[in-house]
């Protein structure tokens, strides 16, 4: 756990998101000693009955005081904003070789699940100085994945995917807190991020339960629930083959042009008659209710396997 | 104050004239708007219903109300609903659709 | 010549004043005097003030230690969310516009009453009806969702009295809507001859500006309160993302209105310390059109920041760009205010009687309220505080530090004009003094708890936080303590007080020149207004020491 | 001036600014009822643009006759209303023209709740109602009609509160109780009156005009 008085910055985000909380803090304290310092002269200095001088007062304009500070707090905040955005825009970009992890947020736990197939609740075991994208989805309310330490939060809200990105450069054991009100069990919805070495992490995914990977469990699910009866390569349906499909763009019936990505493939699932592909019937059933978000991942990423397959 | 300088009749019938032309011109675009309808202009079909709903708006706002001839204080009072609503339509649309996009 | 001769000990009293004229229930009760309604809102309010306090008092002591026990989680919750709503919505929200507004705008720009009398008395029974709906959903069983109401919790998920919370808080905001119709009307239309606008006081600017915003804002809270409520009772789904709905709408149109409510609360404070700091410091305030500007700046940009809140939520990136920005340029006209206020002080005749120190408690608070709200506004440092106990440190700063002090300070301030009594000077300063430490005790803590990462709206909490917790949960005891005083000795004031004459802080304002307690109708004689609100002294020179000329000085003299 | 001093009201001394001040109260309320009903339309564009296939499906559904009837109404309802203040302001004793509208504005008012009522009707039996046996196979077009009945229903009840107003001056006219001319109230329902018709203007392309080309 960590220590009482400093937070650990065990991510590359951490340190920039520090240096622009201790430059706003030096700032703030300037600011407030000057005002506190300020009023506390000014009101000892002219306390009523006082012998303080109080003729006339100098001709400053008051106008171009107000002008003055107006000025110079407009540009400070300007250039405050200018330093938050840059380090908010550098972060957004998400590496590519990152490692992908899937998580389903449920009133009040959280399950995490890595591209092997290697399930946890409650806990994430993730290898240092190696980016991880966490693609998150809520089964019920919403909830909100909080690492204090990583300095990262995202609210996961149900219905869509939310996306974040790190990379750690700590090893070690941090919490993990839902942030967002859930529920009777909100402050119950806590649980680790483990952070290890790569080859122990490498050790730890070897010895977990042989749960078969995504793909595997996309493919299944990709028979019993009939979409082979039409996608599959050997069908006689007329309906748009998957070989290859991941990440090509896809021309749309109604002349737009949509890259392939999870999201894509999600909405196909869910509102078919979305993005119609060009020359087919919108004629494909919405699956929304019957596929609950874990097995769309799942699918996705059989799909993807697919795809992988045929390149190599 | 109300001296009878015109005879009420004529000033009814000035009335009508005057709130009557309003109302045809009011009939003629809810027609307008029904027969655009059903034209297949892609996007330009919803946008023709929701500038011809602007239109008879206006009409009924700086007419029938006579907010045209209204004092400044009163226009003001309208402009604030307006550009307020406004704002709130333009930052909450900016973010929907730039989610929307940025998929 | 003390004006106690003059008012006091007239062979016959010229005529009752409001406080004595119809003694019996239903004259209060049907009265159309915006001072009597004022003082029935005041009731009203100190009611529900004490109401939330002890709810969160109750959880400040669950949070002792680290896993409670005192407290089953189902009830913590329903607790903090009822201390939200009473707070926001009746407390901050009507306490200074609805009492010292009502009260204090007619005196203030020489009018007899309100432009819609019976608008104002419905606007009080509405807020009553409302509270009697949201404390009736507390008694039944209470509500979890917290005062923000997020779907789709409190849609689908929250089997607690969501309906009867979000009908009562729906109800309250047409009241705010009735009040601030009304306060616009009347500073429109009723200023007395000669009072321009550049002659208002600057809390007749703050009631305005205010108004402005409940007019336009609290709308839309009405709307996403009535969708919430039609998807729970009627079974109308508009934020079930199952059914195509989207939760992230439900909060732009809360965060709409909730930001802007957050100026409601505080521009008043900001008018009453702006009254304050003048009177005791016998200076003009400093640069008087800058603060109207700021004011009215403050009003209007107030719309457009909302989305600080959502940074995490799930908003665009792009979206965050713009609501950042626009959060860095509101902070502008609050710093100016604050340099204001300062420079006010600037060789002034300074005495500090408790208004005074409320006025200055006030400035400090807020500026640390202020300031912290910077963190905010930058996305980064706001991903990692938000939804942690460092935001609820920022806003009870700014509401409870800033408009909270500022509510004790004008309630002294104008207290003598009020009662005609004068309250216990040496008490009161003990009372300001505790209240600004106890304040600081309770919630400084919070601020370090908040970036060690401890979420708000936590039952139990990691142990590692215990000792802000701890000091936190000291600092709310010896808050509460300072909250009673001012119960008990103004109390004592109405009836052993010594009678307060017109002025007697020697202030410059409408009010200070009729009668206190006022009479009906406010004046004898319609006042003509020929100078500036803050005549503490010529022209560009430093404060004196004697008594100012009151606005309708030619008159007077 | 004599006649108007019946209705100067308490804090008043002169009776224009009274109404000045009455009709400027107004119009700040409308700007809030604009935000109101505004905020309502942005939740439909906001669901609207995030379904865009399923709204035009469940628009299609809506009875068209009904709605542009109904537009109709309140139109002319605007005409009539706008008579009756305009020829009040005029202040030449047109009494009787007066009253006439003020009964057709309350008379149109009803007639657009009775033909709302059949709609419902009708859509109730069409299975239109959001819930577990609802009509389309779209989910999303659930969410139309969930806006669609808060929608039409939150306007239904301002509407029924403009046709109150207008049935009490109708009536207070009628019985001589009540002076018409140069009655501040007129106008102020007749403004309360055009803002519920142009709420429903806006309303009219919004619910019963999407999907009607494919």
């Amino acid at each position: 756990m960590n220590p009482i008085f400093s937070l650990p910055e065990a991510t590359t985000h951490a340190e920039h998101v520090d240096h622009i909380f201790y430059g706003l803090l030096v700032l703030s304290g300037l600011t407030m000693l000057v005002v506190f310092a300020l009023i506390i002269t000014l009101a000892i200095r002219y306390r009523r009955g006082s012998g303080a001088k109080r003729g006339p007062l100098p001709e400053i304009v008051s106008r171009e005081f107000e002008i003055g500070w107006t000025m110079a707090t407009l540009f400070l905040f300007a250039f405050l904003f200018w330093w938050a955005a840059s380090a908010d825009l550098s972060s957004l970009e998400v590496p590519a070789n990152a490692l992908e992890i899937h998580v389903v947020a449920k009133q009040w736990m959280w399950k995490t699940q890595h591209p092997n197939g290697a399930r946890e609740i409650n806990a994430l075991h993730i290898p240092v100085d190696k980016p991880v994208r966490l693609v998150m989805t809520s089964q019920d309310v919403i909830h909100s994945f909080f690492v204090p330490a990583f300095r990262v939060k995202q609210d996961v809200v149900p219905g869509r995917e939310a996306e974040i990105w790190f990379q750690a450069t700590k090893t070690g054991v941090f919490p993990l807190l839902c942030a967002e009100y859930c529920g009777i069990d909100h402050s119950m919805m806590r649980g680790r991020i483990i952070v290890m070495r790569q080859e122990d992490y490498a050790d730890w995914l070897t010895q977990q339960p042989e749960g078969d990977d995504l793909a595997h469990v996309g493919a299944k699910l990709f028979v019993e629930r009939g979409c082979s009866g039409c996608h599959a390569d050997a069908s006689k349906v007329h309906a748009p083959k998957l070989a290859g499909l991941y990440g090509r763009s896809v021309q749309l019936s109604d002349g737009r042009q949509v890259k392939a990505d999870d999201r894509y493939i999600r909405d196909s699932i869910l509102q078919p008659k979305r993005d119609i592909t060009a020359g087919y019937e919108p004629v494909m059933p919405s699956y929304a209710g019957l596929l609950d978000d874990g097995e769309i991942q799942s699918l996705t990423a059989y799909i993807r396997s697919q795809t992988e397959k045929a390149n190599d | 104050m109300s001296m009878q300088s015109t005879h009420p009749h004529t000033t009814a019938w000035r009335l009508w004239r005057r709130n009557g032309l309003i109302w045809a011109a009011l009939m003629l675009l809810l027609a307008l708007t029904l027969v655009l309808a059903y034209v297949p202009m892609g996007w330009l079909t919803p946008a023709a219903g929701i500038v011809i709903a602007f239109s008879k708006a206006g009409l009924v706002i700086l007419l029938f109300m006579e907010l045209a001839k209204a004092r400044p204080l009163i226009r003001l009072a309208a402009m604030a609903g307006v550009v307020f609503l406004a704002v709130l339509f333009a930052l909450t649309l900016a973010d929907v659709l730039s989610r929307l996009a940025g998929r | 010549m003390t004006d106690a001769l003059l008012a006091g000990e007239l062979p016959f009293p010229p005529r009752p004043d409001y406080l004595r004229d119809g003694t019996t229930l239903t004259s209060w009760l049907t009265t159309t005097d915006h001072k009597r309604i004022a003082i029935l809102f005041a009731v009203t309010i100190t009611m529900f003030f004490f109401m939330g306090g002890a709810a969160i008092t109750a959880v400040r002591l669950e949070l002792f230690t680290p896993n409670g026990g005192l407290l089953s989680s189902d009830t913590y919750n329903k607790l903090f969310s009822f201390h939200g709503i009473i707070m926001v919505w009746f407390f901050l929200v009507p306490s200074i516009p609805n009492t010292m507004g009502n009260f204090l705008l007619p005196l203030m720009i020489g009018a007899p009453d309100l432009a819609f009398p019976r608008l104002n008395l419905f606007s009080w029974y509405l807020t009553v009806a409302a509270g009697a709906v949201t404390v009736y959903a507390l008694v039944a069983g209470g509500v979890d969702t917290g005062w923000t109401f997020y779907t789709p919790y409190s849609t689908m998920f929250s089997n607690s009295h969501v309906l009867a919370a979000a009908a009562g808080v729906f109800m309250v905001g047409f009241s705010s809507i009735a009040t601030g119709v009304n306060f616009i009307a009347t500073i429109h239309m009723l200023r007395a001859p000669g009072m321009t606008w550049f002659r208002l006081p600057l809390f007749v600017w703050a009631i305005y500006a205010t108004s402005i915003i409940m007019v336009l804002a609290s709308p839309v809270l009405a709307i996403s309160l009535l969708l919430v409520m039609a998807e729970r009772w009627l079974g109308l789904p508009i934020f079930d993302p199952a059914r195509g709905g989207d939760p992230i709408l439900f909060q732009h149109l809360f965060w709409f209105y909730s930001h802007p409510a957050v100026y409601i609360m505080v521009l008043p404070a900001m008018g009453v310390v702006s009254e304050i700091i003048p009177c005791f410091a016998r200076r003009r305030i400093f640069g008087y059109d800058f603060m109207v500007y700021a004011m009215i700046a403050i009003a209007g940009i107030g719309f457009f920041v909302w989305g600080h809140h959502m940074f995490v939520s799930g908003q665009s990136a792009y979206a965050n760009l713009i609501f950042s920005f626009l959060s860095f340029i509101i902070a502008v006209p609050s710093a100016i205010k604050v340099f204001n206020w300062t420079a006010s002080l600037y060789r002034g005749q300074i005495s500090f009687n408790s208004p005074m120190l409320y006025a200055l408690g006030f400035v400090g608070l807020f500026t640390t309220g202020g300031l912290s709200g910077l963190f905010l506004a930058s996305i980064p440092v706001d991903v990692h505080v938000t939804d942690t106990y460092f935001v609820v440190a920022h806003f009870h700063y700014i509401m409870v530090g800033g408009s909270v002090s500022a509510f004790f300070g004008g309630l002294h301030f104008w207290w003598p004009k009020v009662t005609g009594r004068m309250y216990p000077e040496s008490w009161a300063k003990f009372a300001a003094i505790l209240m600004y430490f106890g304040f600081n005790m309770t919630f400084l803590p919070q601020f370090f708890a908040g970036y060690l990462g401890m979420p708000r709206r936590y039952h139990t909490y990691p142990p590692e936080y215990q000792i802000y917790n701890v000091m936190s949960s000291s600092g709310a005891a010896v808050l509460a303590v300072a909250y009673l005083l001012p119960l008990g000795y103004f109390a004592w004031s109405l009836f052993y007080g010594g009678r307060a004459g017109k002025n007697p802080w020697d202030a410059t304002g409408l009010e200070w020149t009729t009668t206190s307690p006022p009479p009906p109708q406010n004046f004898d004689r319609q006042p003509r207004v020929d100078r500036g609100p803050y005549d503490y002294h010529a022209e560009g020179q430093s404060a004196g020491l004697d008594p100012p000329e009151p606005q309708n000085s030619r008159e007077v003299r | 001036m004599s006649e108007t001093t019946s209705l100067l009201k308490e804090p008043w001394q002169y009776f224009d600014r009274q109404r000045e001040a009455g009709t400027f109260g107004i119009w700040v309320f409308l700007a809030s009822e604009l935000l109101f009903f505004g905020a309502l339309i942005l939740t439909y564009t906001v669901c609207r643009i995030e379904n865009v296939a399923a709204f035009a499906a469940a628009g299609r559904e809506t009875n068209i006759w009904y709605g542009t009837i109904n537009t109709a109404i309140l139109l002319t309802s605007s005409l009539t209303m706008a008579m009756a203040s305009q020829a009040a302001a005029a202040n030449e004793g047109l009494r009787r023209l007066i009253l006439w509208c003020l009964a057709a504005t309350a008379a149109l008012g009803l007639a657009f709740l009775v033909v709302k009522g059949f709609e419902y009707r009708e859509d109730i039996e069409r299975h239109l109602v959001p819930g577990a046996h609802f009509g389309l196979k779209q989910t999303a077009a659930q969410l139309f009609f969930g806006l669609y009945w808060i929608v039409t229903g939150v306007h239904a009840v301002h509407l029924t509160i403009g046709i109150i107003m207008v049935v009490r001056l109708t009536l207070l006219g009628y019985l001589n109780k009540f002076q018409l001319d140069e009655n501040p109230e007129i106008q102020v329902t007749g403004l309360y009156w055009h803002l519920v018709d142009i709420i429903w203007i806006f309303l009219y392309p919004l619910i019963y005009l999407p999907g009607r080309t494919s």
